[in-house]
């Protein structure tokens, strides 16, 4: 066995955090942390992409390359980088605004493309960076800033869509377990194309302590049912609990290994274009113009 | 002598018009004669109305032509719809299929142009001897080579170079065609009709459009990653670089939206690469922030703005200069930027290369303001001029020993210029984000950071306004007048610098192809000695002028505004009459 | 005799900083006095540090105060955060709690500013007499209540309105607190100390930030629709409004971003509502797309952007005032749009109304330029002066025998704006793009059709540049030197001007509430007479000045830019300097 | 019976249609053009929103209040019209670009909001008005402008993701059987909610004529099976016959009533609000302020 050198001390920054005392995504950043650790990611060799909300402040809290860009386009941006430095393993962190509201778009075309990021949403289910606006995750009647007499709206479940939206690692952590949440982190990390991890971690300073308390109690983890990822209508299933069954489920609710990622697909197109025509100088071009 | 031609050709979407627009600019290219082709199309997205308008010469030229020679209709109908843009020349000659059985007298050609008109049997020809009605583009074409003396076997080599490999059965009907046009020439053509071309063309030369030339450009200056939307008439180069780019082992992703192109753009480049995205006003609209983070967070972008006529979705398939605003200011806050304007064929290709050199070596983001105009359009290019100007395009990257612990992303320098760590460089790993920031990249809301990392990002400016090669000066470099133009305005501008200079004036044109920041210094220097200028762009709202104004402190006090709302190219006649109007009024002072 | 106060109180979140500054506010503006209160925070989102500064007076105040006459601090700790921000006066008044040891050497305040050091027990009265550690910002209350002499009824009475219904306990516990406070004043404060406002306010006045009267003016002036997306500092008129707005019958709706926010408001103006959006810089960015539709197709649409410190995410919880060539230029084209800049907490309110005159009368983009400091700041505002402008806000509707198969939205009128046929009429079927068009709406790629539809949508904005009421000056109307200032930067050069004057120089300052079009008869009128002049912004990049240049033809030649990057709110004493070094020079010339 | 005033001929304008000769919106131009005569709904309490693409020009050719917007936006300005002017039948048209690439934040966040409108997807596949780039619903391997060496990208499927997103009326049609089409339509504007209404309108100049003989030869009806569209699971998988059976379904894929509206939200709040609090006069919000 080879001898672990890297630490998750070694993966921590000194930038000061920002975050409320109790913040669930603490927990979510150890989980980072341990897991980068547990698999030797050379820092350099690391990056994280993140977005704009309190969740998003992450990609300063991890040694990496961290990139903490613009409300909503974490994932565009975390593509590009992948496609250009194919040797990075790439984290992509958010909110559930970041990446359900204004990234949506983004979300579901990423999927399609399936590039090989792990995408880590600090579900929290409230806009907190902005203190305390509704979020397409908040639930039906919950009174937040904009909703003074209560959400009318319906949240959206994002893990239902992802698995329509034919992605191949779908999972769901708690932030309160950060052991089971780290095993979660792992799995996406090596999964070859884009994995999903949405996590609950709660936001107490707009949703307060109970939102803990509700995962706590509804939380059930896959390993304990059998539940078989690999099998679609399961997964989707699962995906419906919150709704069907007041059950959150905890764990990897969808996987199977194969699928074409982006790079695949870069690739085969350069082999198809190389094979028709190379160009050993750039000047060969003007051929065309002539 | 002729020593030159305009040729308008118009007709409907299956005419073939551009076809053979195409065929004859490449055939005259391969003479070595100079060439400009301008394309236009009705509404229709197929079978509607088409034009090409080509001017071929013996002598460099730098615009469309204001006037048409020759023109040829397939039918008048069609033609109705580009009378907006054709204007003819006196005496001009009129060919039409002689199966349009219009009256002349109900032909949309003014009375007093004097026009001759010769019915042509373009269509009967096509049919009846080829029994290949849709050839008859091709009888034009042959009629129009015999008409303007081009060598037949340059255009007989552009259709099989098109054809002749793919549908060779195509090509032969075709190279019949254009015999039988251009002997239907011979033993028709009336008495006292010369257009031949006398002039031996120089060395041959290359026919690309400006899309193509920047997109070209960009893979010279070894651009990786591009991605970007689809959008009229900026598409072309996600085209061109789909096709190519892979050869070269880039890559290029059409997005789901300009959102996505910009930051994927942006995060490829982040991570090492030289990335570009490319659209038209509609698009950059949507791109600003990105611009914004770019600047913030110092990563080099070329985004690139194939201008159309605005606002909101204005004219797709028409030029104009409208969003240099936009490009200077779109973002919010103070954002540095450069904006390039290239002003012909050539120039995109140059120019995609400078963008990468200057957002490379200053990391920031460089917008390159193409348009309709310029990058639709084909002209001739000479190969050599499009590599002469050569660039080192390379990012300040740490030294060994600026890397570790105290590395300092944003480390405040002399030119403002942070060496910058890429993903995957050991002892390199930092944070950076769109929030200010300290050196080290930490988020500070403080004001007094605010200001000083304000004026970090801001020496870069004067450095770029510094480097070489940015302002152009045609004409009379003594000349107390002088005309400003930015981009594709500067063909028209250009020649009616020599039509003035013919008549007598003392003038000159200053066109700068780096807008922001101003080369100041490069200005001054050009404008010496002017008393008077008029700046003449394809804005209503007269930007370039006002931008001037807000940003030269030199401008000659009697600085005057020559601007309209595009759509149309702007002619050289218009020019000449701006020249004249403010000229005048200094002859009378 | 003490006429007027600064304070301010420094501490953690959970210190209630906030609430004690709003308490003195409101009850000054009970009293009848003027206050203006800003709060500041740390980057931590819940129990950073944070602070709040008061100003007090019983006369007229426009700015924050340069100096600090009474600082309170829990811990010195999170005073070091603000140290940036927080300048004392000589001899200030320094209140802490006793609890921090921190050797008064090592206190962050200059000895130089010979401060009055006194220790309070903030904490231990609350906690050992009250039992409520928590109640410390009340015994801070009762301490600066009684040291200043602001009626501790009133004071009691904010915490009752806040507290009194929902939490009579805690009411009851906060009352007591602030006896104890003002209890400990009477019997330890050392001789000497004397900040006791002397002076009698006027009538009771309102407390509202420039967010609040915002929407509050919004909702004065008809408002039927708000589509936004949170950001910081905008999110408060987001909030008021679905508060407020379902009350009046009103729609509001969160959106899933800016795009849809800016579209969805369009759309139901499209349908006849009176509709908004709001946003800061980042989202602007997002919505230029859709401002271009509003122009192009004239669909009056009002659109907020409380800015703030940019580029990119920059610091959202600080102002700055430079989005202001976004805003004039930021979308594609030439895009016609009117810029309205408020330059207090009442102008929020007016500026609302104003936006949707013009919107409404001249169907076109309306773009609000608040900033973050004008928008969070709470400063008494006096209930008439709220309601005084009055404006007739309509939308032209065809007549009957306009509507039909003939009816022409665009029609050509003599001041641009066409009758609006508004979904539900009859006979006002008709057909509207984004796309140039002619004056039925028919798509057109005309360039002659360009030409005249931009004259037709530019011809709005001299007939706006005339409207009324939109230039104030200040100070001595006849004097030879001017300060240009724009929006929230107003308070300040307002006392400077007096500063200056009281130093004798002759100076008055000009602040434009309208900045596109430029009401420019207005400013000629205010520049008479001024032969020098300075602009003053917070914008490192000086658009104020330069945007002058660009549009305003009679600027006096010799003016100058005072700006910086934003961050911190401008202050008298910098305004003052920019007068004095550009007044002295004309003195030696 | 009611005499019939309206016909279609009444609905068409006399702006001049700038669609290629063979084009498939023209099917669903008629198609439209008789659904709302059927419906006998007044031209000026029609709106017709669309984006911008070929098939978005199509709100100029209806007799009605026409907006073709911007690219990708008519969604949410169809929202804000229908909440300021409930009285508006209000048809939401756009190309599969418009709707599906640059537009599909709007399509997820739409559906969830349930606003009563009635969108027409003409889904040529391509990219018709930027002259053929690929468009997120081209069939994998097909060569277009921007894939010459084949899409390399697996397309979206819109009716799927629709239904995951909760959709109450889910319909696909074909514009070569305009009298079907109608039928959809009708039933679109008559259904209480959101109506998605996928329509194969073939692109004959950059798709070539095959498309429609693809759509004849593998177009399935529902009516002529036995699809059950209030069955979630049935009409799921009806979504996935393209894949699954290389056919393409044709009718009403899903449709329950029942769901609350936008405009039932508002209400609710305002009614809400309303019971709390009712000023009489504007001036009295003043009192929060003393
Ligand atoms: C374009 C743009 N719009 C809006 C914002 C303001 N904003 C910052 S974070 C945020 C949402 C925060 O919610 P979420 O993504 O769930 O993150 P959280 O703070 O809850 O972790 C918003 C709306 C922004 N920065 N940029
Ligand atoms: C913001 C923006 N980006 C890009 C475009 C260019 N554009 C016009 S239509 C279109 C897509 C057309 O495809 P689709 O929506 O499928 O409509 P179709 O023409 O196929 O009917 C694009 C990309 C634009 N007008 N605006
Ligand atoms: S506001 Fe909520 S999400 Fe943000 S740091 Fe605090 S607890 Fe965490
Ligand atoms: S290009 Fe295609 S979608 Fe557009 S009008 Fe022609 S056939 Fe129809
Ligand atoms: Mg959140
Ligand atoms: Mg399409």
């Amino acid at each position: 066995m080879e001898k672990v050198k890297l630490t998750a001390k070694d993966y921590k920054t000194k930038i000061p955090i920002v975050w409320c005392p109790g913040c669930g995504d603490f927990g979510v950043l150890s989980a980072i942390h341990q897991a980068v650790a547990d698999l030797q990611i050379p820092p350099e060799k690391l990056g994280v992409v993140s977005g704009i909300g309190c969740s998003s402040r992450i990609a300063g809290y991890i040694n990496a390359y961290g990139f903490n860009a613009i409300h909503g386009r974490p994932l565009p941006i975390a593509t590009g980088a992948k496609v250009a430095n194919p040797e990075l393993t790439m984290l992509v962190a958010g909110g559930d605004g970041d990446g359900y509201s204004i990234g949506t778009n983004h979300f579901v075309h990423t999927i399609r493309r399936n590039p090989d990021l792990t995408y880590i949403v600090m579900d929290n289910r409230i806009y907190g960076l902005t203190k305390g606006q509704v979020s397409p995750t908040t639930p039906t009647g919950d009174v937040t800033k904009t909703t003074p007499l209560g959400n009318p709206e319906r949240p959206l479940n994002p893990l239902a869509l992802a698995l329509e939206l034919g992605a191949t690692y779908i999972a769901q952590g708690f932030s309160g377990n950060v052991k089971h949440l780290k095993e979660l982190i792992k799995e996406g990390i090596q999964h070859k194309g884009f994995a999903l991890i949405n996590v609950l971690s709660p936001c107490v300073t707009f949703r307060g302590k109970q939102e803990y308390d509700y995962v706590r109690d509804h939380g059930v983890y896959l390993d304990d049912v059998d539940h078989d990822p690999s099998d679609w209508n399961a997964a989707h299933e699962v995906t419906q609990w919150m709704l069907t069954k007041n059950q959150v489920p905890l764990g990897v609710i969808y996987k199977v290994e194969g699928k074409k990622t982006l790079a695949d697909e870069i690739n085969e197109v350069q082999e198809k274009a190389r094979a028709k025509k190379i160009y050993k100088d750039v000047r060969e071009l003007i051929e065309q113009f002539r | 002598m002729q020593q030159e031609v305009v040729l308008a050709i118009a007709g409907s979407g299956g005419d073939g018009v551009i076809t053979a627009g195409d065929f004859i600019t490449k055939s005259a290219a391969r003479k070595g004669l100079f060439a400009f082709m301008l394309k236009s199309y009705g509404p229709q997205i197929r079978g509607g109305e088409s034009s090409a308008r080509i001017r071929v010469s013996a002598k460099p030229i730098y615009s469309q032509g204001d006037f048409v020679d020759v023109l040829a209709v397939f039918s008048w109908k069609d033609y109705k719809r580009f009378t907006d843009e054709i204007e003819l020349r006196e005496n001009a000659v009129v060919l039409y299929d002689e199966s349009d059985k219009t009256p002349l007298e109900a032909v949309p050609i003014p009375p007093e142009k004097n026009a001759r008109f010769i019915a042509v049997p373009f269509k009967k020809l096509a049919s009846e001897e080829l029994k290949v009605p849709l050839a008859k583009n091709m009888v034009l074409l042959g009629v129009l080579g015999e008409l303007l003396n081009l060598p037949l076997d340059a255009l007989k080599d552009a259709v099989m170079q098109k054809f002749g490999k793919k549908r060779p059965e195509a090509a032969a009907v075709n190279i019949q065609a254009i015999d039988l046009g251009a002997e239907w020439v011979k033993q028709n053509l009336p008495e006292g009709i010369a257009y031949r071309l006398e002039a031996e063309g120089g060395s041959p030369k290359l026919v690309m459009t400006g899309n193509d030339a920047l997109a070209f450009g960009a893979i010279h200056a070894g651009i990786d990653f591009f991605s970007g939307y689809p959008i009229t008439p900026a598409s072309p180069i996600l085209e061109f670089l789909a096709r190519e780019l892979p050869r070269f082992k880039g890559a290029v992703v059409q997005t789901e939206d300009e959102l996505a192109a910009v930051t994927m753009a942006l995060g490829a480049s982040w991570a090492g690469a030289r990335a570009m995205t490319a659209s038209s006003g509609p698009g950059l609209s949507l791109k600003q922030e990105t611009i914004g983070l770019s600047a913030m967070a110092e990563i080099p972008l070329v985004v690139v703005n194939v201008q159309r006529a605005g606002p909101s979705t204005g004219i797709p398939s028409k030029t104009e200069q409208a969003d240099l605003f936009q490009a200077v200011g779109g973002t919010h806050g103070d954002s540095p930027r450069v904006v390039l304007a290239p002003a012909d064929v050539e120039d995109n290709f140059q120019v995609a290369v400078e963008a990468f050199y200057l957002a490379e070596k200053y990391q920031l983001p460089v917008i390159i303001l193409s348009d309709q105009f310029l990058g639709e359009r084909s002209e001739t290019v000479d190969e050599e001029v499009l590599f002469a100007r050569e660039r080192k395009i390379e990012r300040k990257l740490p030294a060994e020993d600026e890397l570790g612990e105290d590395y300092a992303r944003y480390k405040i320098t002399e030119d403002g210029v942070s060496p910058m760590a890429i993903p995957g460089m050991k002892g390199g790993q930092h944070y950076i984000s769109g929030l200010e920031h300290t050196e080290k990249g930490w988020p500070s809301s403080s004001g007094t950071v605010h200001q000083v990392m304000s004026e970090k990002r801001a020496k870069k400016l004067p450095l770029i306004a510094e480097e070489s090669g940015f302002v152009r000066v045609y004409g009379d470099k003594d000349a107390p007048f002088a005309v400003l133009a930015w981009g594709s305005t500067k063909g028209a501008v250009r020649e009616a610098i020599e039509a003035a200079q013919k008549k007598g004036m003392k003038v000159k044109a200053i066109v700068p192809q780096l807008l922001y920041p101003l080369p100041e210094r490069a200005l001054d220097e050009a404008l010496k000695g002017v008393e008077r200028a008029v700046v003449v762009e394809l804005s209503f709202g007269a930007q370039f002028y006002r931008y001037l104004r807000a940003y030269y402190d030199n401008l000659p006090e009697k600085t005057y505004s020559y601007a309209r709302a595009g759509g149309n190219p702007i002619q050289v006649q218009e020019v000449l009459k701006a020249i004249e109007d403010h000229y005048e009024k200094e002859v009378e002072a």
